[in-house]
């Protein structure tokens, strides 16, 4: 039967009730994918995590990759109107504006002056720069029972000249980096450096809460948004590829509850969804109902390394050595994850065209389940089987997947080293507060890239990093990261990356333990569904086949 | 003069001279009353063995914590031992139960659940008991204003969430390192008895204007003599029946508590935490949730006869 | 006794109640015969089984524990106009057994034919719905009104029963009435369909002295004006010694005696009905002389005693009287006991008359 | 009369103040803040986000600024939903859970009555045990359970009703039932041993005596009486079934109120958390406040001012 | 005979919520309403009226359980009205008071021995085995059977249970007994027993009775000297051998003609006055004189003015405009 026969409309479960649609505000994946249906940035990501021209129909690179001028198609909003690079220059710089307080604003910092602009002080209509004291913190002042920052007023931010964004015309925008950035057109396409409708937004800046005022100029319009219920848009005629767009309507529900996903899923209320209960994704995958595809994320433990005996590099290396992630990942989590023998997942080019960070150098720094090496250290560390080793506990927060997961590497770790821990398990709340004070001995971390290269994984583990949080600190990882930021040439700039890996998985201040996938159900006339590593998915070249 | 009846006696035999003189007098059988003189505890003792309900629920009680006690201890597997090859198996003469994610074997786990579980149940059902009864019963006893605001502290704490203070309290307990199920009783004990506190403050208040509560008083009975020792004992029946309804409560209370972060931690789990895991994992292992939700209606049932059994034996005007 | 002109014969009623403490006998072998147009009250002390008599007449008696094991209870076949139910020949003739009725049949009997009036009104009446309402229903049930007609009947009695403003008061909830206001109530919804047997138990029990002196009074006026037989019940020989035509006297379950009213209060046969009668002091007494009590306290019906079931408390109680229970004797016209000092070899007692 | 209704709705407004201002300073205590996350904002951005929603002003002057437009009626913003505000959040969603409410109430009322009168007119008979039966279990399943059994087993089984969400008829069939599970159960026990009472008092018989039909004097003259044990545990039981239960909503994916009970807290979404807060404890003493009108309206005994005896 | 007991101006008012629940309107029940009588050591003193009238309110209010709304009360030269908490549950255990209903004065889930030694339980009085002891030596006084102290008071029939409100009653060796109808719920067969125990009690321990009851006969029957009270307020006093020949007040006159006499010719042929209307509400009695409203033989006068309770001499006290 050919695609027309099929009615080109489909049903996918978010899972969740997004923050906003707003893209500035955008913050997560719920919100992403959203915005990718309905906007087109200067790029768009394709079905190879490469960035394809989009609204910019083409561009140049300066040799310090730092300046990039971008050449805008014909391209208009969903009310007509064409969309130009002012258009661009006004979202970019109002993303950044302190007042607006977007969460994502530092997707903007690689931008020259955005984050001079996103952390300045208001002062009447002007932004300056917050004064600083002799040893460069910054000075506040109480007011009405506030600490107020001080502005230095001999040094004003004016956001129409010191931001390095610049629409030189309708169709062309100028940008300078603050440094250069490889992945700087992955961004382009990333929500929050989406274009918004100056001639909208400007007059109203509550057009992202009702869908009437809401003008996007991407492959669909959203049409309907019943809070905590579904959403629904329809394809975009004002679209500039609109050919390319198969799909007449998409609806997005937003069911939580991933059993209940799934019986929508069996009763033919949905055709795809987010979410895939553990318990049956084994059996779905088998009967081709859910698919496993990859993401870009490591789930590990890290170490409070300010307490003892973590404060014992090879304590935390036995303790790495110890589980069996092989056992975790199949038995488990039975999601198709990956056992992380390092901490950069796969997935993300290295220098060289089609080459794999991962594969590129080491692909594993121990061994699994290496339990003779794990218990010669432990010994070495002065607790032979385990002897004297202090009591600890083990946090994570409250989930039955990680209670399995912390119950079976609890139990590792007693069988093959003699360790005793208990577990604990926290509201989502608190745990994240023990975990940012450090008042944890070994807690469950995860984390997924925000974009396609390795820095997003490394440069969260520099001294007092905001994520690091395992009190680690290390001199030279820090410097590796920071030539990292300034170097170039792309092989240099990967050698320098790998070598900060190697540092930390040298000292372990975590513990990784698997490669996160993800899983979607998807019902087999879907075709050319595309989610990217990210986690972001995009419906304008998908159908119904 | 009417005609004459003829006298009828029994068995047509007359009787005899001896028949028609006075029968002496016997004082004692004057103030006689049916029945066996028993003292209290012996007569509710009688009575509730005579309820067939209660004693099955009484021996289902005490099955449950035979097997509490016994069960793990003579079971071949242990509550945490883990066997990755052999994960989520149906019921089988091996494991009677099956076994979980994790390859353990889920008779063992509900069994060692119910050591919590049982102890959460009637500590909490005891302890809110406690509180309620005493609050409810004094906000009525002295009435008036005392009452009002009473009254109206109950219903603020009806209207803060119960998820923030439990929240809190994880916050407050933590490190403290008290046994977890301590904490368990404490948040449970803190939030759960505000009804109960209602129902017996209703009761009270009618039984407060009875005649035998002024009698106490005319006797120089103080206070809490009359409230503790006259008025609840006669609002028992409507307390137990409150009780034994909140003991399947309080048992599905400490696995949402042990959500928040209260309560025992794993790989111990009480029937709640099987039964909400188990509920997650409901369309292909639907065993993992029947046993202990099983379980929790067993015990709700056995403590519900003995619940209705004991109201009523402990009622002396219901003597049967 | 002409036997043309009884309502209502009783004959060896018994009803027992089975509690799990073992069966009571409530009711044991009761037979009374009310003529027509005429009072008969019936007196006992409490747990004498009167209202269980009644109630089992009504056949209002809860199941379980109650259950009617015996006897018959035959009414005036023509006043229930039931042809068909009558009994064709022998000492019933022209009568129908209640006890026989089916349930449907004996709801058309209830409130229409036989109407009760009950000891308490302040909890007799449904305390959420109103008089009016309480009032008409038995007579739109009955299907001798409609709501209009019973409406205007419903006042009418009301005024007859000497309720101030009847109109207004019809709407008014039972809680806005008095005590005795309620009982006025009670009686004039009793009356509403011209029963031919109106059961009073206990009316004027919880109530006041005066009160009760004006349920008294009215009671005897509507004797005058109407035409039913009425039963009334009490514990105190004295209420149903203005009022009554014949007194029967009642004790565990058991007609001890049954006379006409001047024979039991001046020639009493039986020493609990003497003993009632000077336990109580008198207001016209001149001075103030020790009461006789009966001692003792009414026997356990769970377990009655062998023999007279009186003979416990009973002064003069022979040895006779432990073993075997007396029957019913005939001591005068229309005058029967139940005792053995009225056997001729009984010795003599005195202040009591004895026959035979 | 006028007096004392002002006299209660003083007392009503006095506890919901009460009840915001212990929220207000105990969720404060709580834990993390609306912006933390996983990955953590940088710092700068936490404190534009601060200086947003002024939680960089001190406590007192949040709690009076909160109170001031409380009183006015305003909510705040969402903190976790950018693009809604508090009163956005409440108007949408509390229309959905009292609609299910409403359903699920007539099923309690309609089920649970009639259950507990028919244990009570077969009193110890099969029918009374089993009306107890049905009656301790549905108080003893929870309804995260009861719901995942009705969905397999009306939609995934028999396909007589949708799976899930929200819009139709049909898919307010099974979240009322599971809503309504124990308040059934709680009538059905309530209903049953107040018609006990009810069954044994004088007036019943004289109803009978009346000659009335069982059917009459059961629904006539018992029902009304019953009514008053069952208005007052109505009125909680009707607070809590409309505001929506997180579980049922949930699983059913249904776009009502409850669901921000719990997860406003755990987002720490401060004003969410009071805005449903407050509307869920002013709903509950208004709806007390119903129950005492209630009262009043079946129990002439209340209603009316002492008459003065003629 | 020396004064045990002297009530004067005692005035009890209750606080009543006159509007359903919609209608805070507060207004005050005048239950006792200026009442004046003195009692002597030994005396019994009857008081009747009909429902309502006060009478349980004079009662409660002499033993302690409602405080005065204004007036004294002299018990043994002491002002009772002005004893702390703590005196006054001490000469508690001399006023005692037996109750009117004898199925609801007595803790249904306490046995009768824990019943009855709770007064000297409360006290501290003796050793776990003298009290036991004294329970049963009150149990016999009151003509129980000692080897029932372990029953439950509904166990007992009504008469009995009467007699077990009367043992608690004098465990304390109590001087003054109010007894609040202590026989009005009992069978007619049964009275009898309780009025003579009474009367045998009171020869043999010295007490003093203020003897409570609506049943005029009983009261005559008993009390030395009959206090008749009408909403509230004390209508007329006197000798209790007189005052069924000699009735001055209307009300009297009524309430003695409304007591049946279990003699059919003479209930047969009896006139009775029969009052109209039922008693008025203590809330707002009747203007004057409270009894107008009823009373057979009411003038103008009666509406205008309140009969003062005058003395006919011997002790014999009426309140009527025309009682001579
Ligand atoms: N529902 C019942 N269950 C068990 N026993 C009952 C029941 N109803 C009545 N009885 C018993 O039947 C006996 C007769 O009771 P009945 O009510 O007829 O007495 P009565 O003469 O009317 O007394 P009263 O003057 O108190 O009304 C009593 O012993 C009573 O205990
Ligand atoms: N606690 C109370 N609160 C309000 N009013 C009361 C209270 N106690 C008694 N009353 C009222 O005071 C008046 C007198 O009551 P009291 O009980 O003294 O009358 P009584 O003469 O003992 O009547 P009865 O013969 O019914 O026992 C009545 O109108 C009664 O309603
Ligand atoms: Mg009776
Ligand atoms: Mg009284």
């Amino acid at each position: 039967p050919s695609a027309k026969a099929v009615a080109q409309e489909v049903t996918y479960n978010l899972a969740t009730e997004p923050a906003t649609i707003d893209p500035a505000l955008s913050q997560g994946i719920p919100e992403a994918n959203i915005i990718l249906q309905v906007f087109d940035g200067l790029t768009r990501i394709d079905n190879k995590n490469m960035p394809q021209p989009a609204i910019a129909k083409s561009w140049t690179i300066s040799k310090d990759l730092k300046t990039y001028v971008f050449t805008l198609r014909d391209a208009y909003w969903t009310n007509g109107t064409p969309v130009t690079a002012y258009d661009f220059e006004y979202a970019w710089k109002r993303a950044l504006t302190p007042e607006l307080a977007a969460a994502y604003a530092y997707q903007l910092y690689y931008v020259y002056g955005g984050e001079a602009f996103n952390t300045s002080i208001k002062v009447g209509s002007k932004y300056y720069v917050q004064a600083v004291d002799a040893k460069g913190n910054p000075l506040t002042k109480k007011v009405g029972g506030k600490d107020v920052p001080v502005p230095d007023m001999a040094k004003e931010i004016d956001p129409s000249k010191n931001i390095g964004v610049r629409a030189l015309n309708a169709k062309t925008l100028k940008v300078y980096l603050q440094s250069p950035t490889v992945y700087f057109l992955n961004l382009t396409a990333f929500p929050t450096l989406m274009p918004v409708c100056k001639a909208v937004v400007s007059k109203n800046d509550k057009w992202a809460s009702d869908v009437t005022n809401f003008v996007t100029d991407g492959p669909f319009k959203v049409t309907q948004w019943s809070h905590n219920e579904k959403m629904v848009f329809v394809n975009n005629p004002t679209y500039w590829d609109k050919s390319k767009v198969k799909l007449t309507k998409i609806t997005y529900y937003m069911v939580e509850d991933e059993s209940t996903a799934l019986s929508m899923f069996q009763s033919g209320q949905l055709d795809a969804s987010a979410t895939v209960p553990i318990s049956e994704l084994p059996k779905l995958v088998a009967s081709g109902d859910a698919q496993i595809l990859p993401y870009l994320g490591t789930y590990y433990y890290m170490f409070n390394v300010t307490k003892k005996p973590f404060n014992d590099v090879r304590v935390r290396k036995a303790l790495t050595l110890a589980i069996n992630r092989k056992g975790i990942t199949q038995s488990i989590t039975q999601g198709g994850q990956v056992p992380a023998l390092a901490y950069v997942p796969y997935g993300i080019a290295d220098a060289l065209p089609g080459s794999d960070f991962r594969k590129a150098s080491q692909v594993s720094f121990y061994k699994d389940n290496d339990i003779a090496t794990a218990k010669a250290l432990l010994a070495q560390a002065g607790y032979p089987n385990g002897k004297g080793f202090p009591a600890f506990t083990l946090l994570y927060n409250t989930s039955q997947a990680h209670k399995s997961i912390a119950e079976a590497i609890q139990q590792m770790w007693k069988k093959n080293l003699g360790i005793t821990c208990t577990l604990k398990n926290e509201e989502w709340g608190v745990y994240l507060d023990d975990r940012t004070n450090l008042n944890y001995t070994v807690a469950r971390a995860g984390w997924i890239g925000d974009y396609m290269d390795p820095n997003t994984f490394l440069d969260m583990f520099v001294t007092n990093g905001g994520n690091n949080g395992t009190g680690w600190s290390n001199k030279s990882y820090d410097a590796l990261i920071a030539k990292a930021k300034a170097t170039t040439d792309p092989k240099a700039r990967m050698a320098t990356l790998h070598a900060a890996e190697k540092i930390l998985m040298t000292d372990m201040p975590i513990l990784p333990i698997y490669y996160y996938t993800n899983t979607v159900l998807l019902k087999k006339s879907i075709k050319n569904f595309y989610q990217s590593t990210l986690g972001f998915v995009d419906w304008k070249n998908a159908y119904m086949g | 003069m009417a005609a004459q009846t003829a006298w009828q006696f029994k068995e047509g035999v007359a009787p005899d001279a001896g028949s028609f003189v006075p029968a002496p007098k016997d004082s004692g059988e004057l103030q006689q009353i049916a029945g066996r003189s028993t003292t209290y505890w012996s007569d509710a003792i009688r009575r509730i063995r005579r309820n067939k309900l209660a004693v099955v629920g009484f021996w289902i009680i005490i099955a449950l914590f035979v097997v509490a006690i016994v069960g793990p201890m003579v079971s071949p597997y242990s509550y945490e031992d883990q066997d990755l090859d052999n994960t989520f198996q149906s019921p089988t003469l091996r494991h009677p139960f099956g076994t979980d994610q994790l390859g353990r074997d889920q008779m063992t786990r509900v069994m060692y659940g119910s050591r919590i579980s049982l102890a959460v149940g009637i500590v909490c059902a005891a302890l809110n008991f406690l509180i309620g009864v005493t609050y409810g019963g004094i906000s009525a006893y002295f009435g008036g204003r005392v009452d009002d605001i009473m009254m109206r502290i109950v219903d603020i704490l009806y209207g803060i969430p119960t998820l923030i203070i439990v929240i809190l309290l994880t916050v407050l307990f933590k490190d403290k390192g008290v046994n977890p199920l301590v904490n368990v009783f404490i948040a449970i004990g803190l939030t759960y008895w505000l009804p109960m506190a209602r129902i017996v403050r209703g009761e009270i208040l009618s039984l407060k204007e009875r005649e035998f509560a002024l009698a106490a008083k005319t006797i120089g009975a103080p206070n809490n003599r009359i409230l503790f020792r006259h008025l609840i004992p006669n609002a028992m029946g409507p307390i137990i029946v409150t009780v034994t309804l909140e003991i399947p409560a309080a048992i599905f209370t400490e696995a949402f508590l042990s959500y928040i972060g209260l309560g025992v931690s794993a790989p111990v789990a009480s029937w709640g935490v099987l039964a909400s895991d188990g509920t997650e994992a409901i369309r292909s292992f639907p065993y993992l949730v029947l046993f202990p939700a099983l379980a929790i209606s067993l015990t709700m049932f056995a403590f519900n006869f003995l619940g209705d059994g004991l109201r009523d034996a402990l009622d002396p005007r219901l003597r049967q | 006794m002409d036997e043309n002109n009884v309502l209502m014969r009783i004959q060896g009623l018994t009803t027992n109640f089975h509690t799990y403490a073992g069966v009571v006998h409530a009711v044991d072998d009761m037979t009374l015969t009310i003529p027509k147009d005429s009072v008969v009250g019936i007196v006992g002390e409490s747990g004498s089984g009167k209202s269980v008599t009644m109630m089992s007449v009504m056949r209002l008696i809860p199941s379980p524990p109650g259950r009617i094991e015996g006897g018959h209870v035959w009414f005036d076949g023509t006043a229930l106009r039931m042809p068909d139910r009558m009994e064709k020949d022998g000492p019933n003739k022209g009568m129908v057994d209640l006890l026989s009725l089916s349930a449907e049949a004996m709801m058309k009997v209830r409130g229409r034919h036989i109407a009760m009036i009950f000891q308490d009104p302040m909890v007799s009446l449904n305390p959420v719905l109103t008089i009016g309402l309480q009032m008409t229903e038995s007579m739109v049930v009955h299907g001798l009104a409609t709501n209009k007609e019973a409406w205007k009947r419903a006042v009418d009695m009301l005024a007859l029963v000497g309720i101030p403003n009847p109109e207004e008061r019809m709407r008014d909830y039972p809680h806005q009435y008095s005590g005795g206001m309620r009982q006025r109530v009670m009686i004039a919804m009793a009356l509403s369909c011209n029963p031919e047997l109106v059961i009073a138990d206990e009316p004027t029990t919880s109530l006041d002295v005066t009160v009760q002196a004006q349920i008294l009074e009215l009671m005897k006026e509507l004797k005058v004006k109407l035409k039913s037989s009425i039963i009334i019940i009490s514990h105190d020989l004295s209420i149903v010694a203005g009022m009554a035509d014949k007194v029967v006297v009642m004790y565990a379950g058991r007609v001890l005696e049954e006379a006409n009213v001047y024979d039991l209060y001046e020639k009493p046969g039986h020493p609990y009905t003497m003993g009632l009668m000077k336990s109580v002091p008198r207001l016209d007494a001149e001075d103030r002389e020790r009461l006789v009590p009966i001692e003792g306290s009414p026997p356990d019906l769970l377990a009655p005693p062998i023999g007279c079931k009186f003979a416990p408390r009973c002064k003069y109680a022979m040895n006779i009287c432990r073993e075997q229970e007396p029957q019913l004797v005939t001591v005068g016209e229309g005058h029967r006991a139940r005792c053995f000092l009225h056997h001729p070899t009984a010795p003599a007692v005195p202040g009591f008359v004895k026959v035979g | 009369m006028l007096k004392f209704i002002l006299q209660r709705v003083l007392s009503m407004i006095l506890v919901v103040l009460i009840v915001a201002s212990a929220t207000f300073f105990m969720m404060r205590l709580l834990p993390s803040g609306p912006f933390s996350r996983e990955k953590k904002l940088p710092a700068q951005i936490i404190k534009n986000l601060e200086a947003r929603y002024h939680l960089d002003d001190p406590l007192w002057k949040q709690y009076v600024d909160y109170m001031k437009n409380l009183l006015r009626g305003d909510l705040g913003p969402s903190f976790k939903y950018t693009d809604r505000t508090v009163n956005n959040i409440i108007n949408d969603g509390f229309p959905v859970s009292a609609a299910l409410g409403v359903v699920a109430v007539i099923l309690a009322v309609g089920i649970g009555i009639p259950l507990g009168i028919w244990g009570a007119l077969k009193q110890n008979g099969w029918q009374d045990n089993l009306v107890m039966f049905v009656a301790l279990l549905g108080v003893s399943v929870p309804n995260f359970i009861m719901a995942v059994l009705l969905m397999f087993i009306f939609a995934l089984g028999l396909h007589l009703v949708p799976a899930a969400g929200w819009g139709s008829i049909k898919q307010i069939i099974l979240p009322a039932f599971t809503l309504a599970g124990y308040p059934i159960a709680f009538l059905a026990r309530l209903v049953r041993s107040s018609m006990l009472e009810v069954l044994r008092q004088e007036y019943i018989t004289t109803a009978r005596a009346k000659g009335l039909s069982e059917r009459l004097v059961i629904f006539r003259h018992a029902l009304r009486n019953i009514l008053i044990p069952v208005v007052t545990v109505l009125g909680p039981l009707i607070a809590a079934v409309f505001t929506g239960s997180f579980v049922v909503e949930k699983i059913f994916a249904i776009p009502g109120l409850g669901r921000y009970y719990v997860t406003s807290i755990n987002d720490r979404d401060y004003t969410t958390i009071l805005g449903v807060t407050i509307f869920y404890s002013a709903l509950l003493v208004f709806l007390n406040f119903m129950v005492d009108l209630t009262y009043a309206w079946l129990d002439p005994r209340i209603r009316y001012v002492e008459r003065k005896v003629s | 005979m020396d004064t045990i007991l002297k009530v004067e101006h005692l005035k009890k008012y209750f606080a009543v919520n006159v509007g359903g629940p919609f209608a805070r309107h507060m207004a005050s029940l005048k239950a006792v309403d200026d009442v004046s009588f003195e009692v002597g050591r030994g005396e019994t003193v009857g008081l009747v009226g009909e429902t309502g009238c006060g009478k349980t309110t004079v009662g409660r209010t002499i033993v302690g359980l409602y405080a005065p709304t204004a007036g004294t009360i002299t018990y043994c030269d002491e002002n009772l009205c002005a004893l702390t908490r703590e005196a006054m549950r001490k000469v508690r255990s001399k006023l005692q008071m037996i109750f009117q209903d004898p199925y609801a004065s007595l803790n249904p889930r306490m046995t009768v021995g824990n019943i009855v030694e709770e007064p000297m339980d409360i006290f501290s009085i003796g050793t776990m085995a003298e009290r036991r002891e004294r329970v049963q030596e009150l149990l016999r006084t009151v003509g129980l059977n000692p080897e029932h102290i372990n029953r439950f008071p509904h166990e007992f029939s009504g008469g009995q249970r009467q007699r077990i409100g009367i043992a608690r009653a004098l465990a304390m060796n109590p001087e003054f007994i109010v007894a609040d109808e202590p026989i009005s719920a009992l069978d007619v067969s049964i009275q009898a027993q309780i009025v003579n125990m009474l009367e045998d009690l009171q020869q043999n321990l010295g007490l003093t009775y203020l003897f409570i009851a609506h049943d005029l006969a009983m009261v005559k029957h008993i009390s030395d000297r009959v206090i008749v009270l009408y909403l509230g307020k004390i209508v007329e006093v006197d000798e209790s051998k007189d005052i069924y020949k000699h009735p001055l007040h209307p009300y009297t006159k009524a309430l003695l003609s409304a007591v049946p006499i279990p003699d059919p010719r003479i209930e047969m042929q009896r006139q009775r006055i029969v009052l109209k209307g039922d008693l008025p509400s203590p809330v707002n009695p009747p203007s004057g004189c409270h009894f107008r409203t009823r009373c057979p033989i009411a003038q103008p006068i009666c509406a205008e003015q309140e009969p003062e309770l005058r003395d006919m001499g011997s002790g014999h006290m009426v309140s009527c405009h025309f009682a001579s």
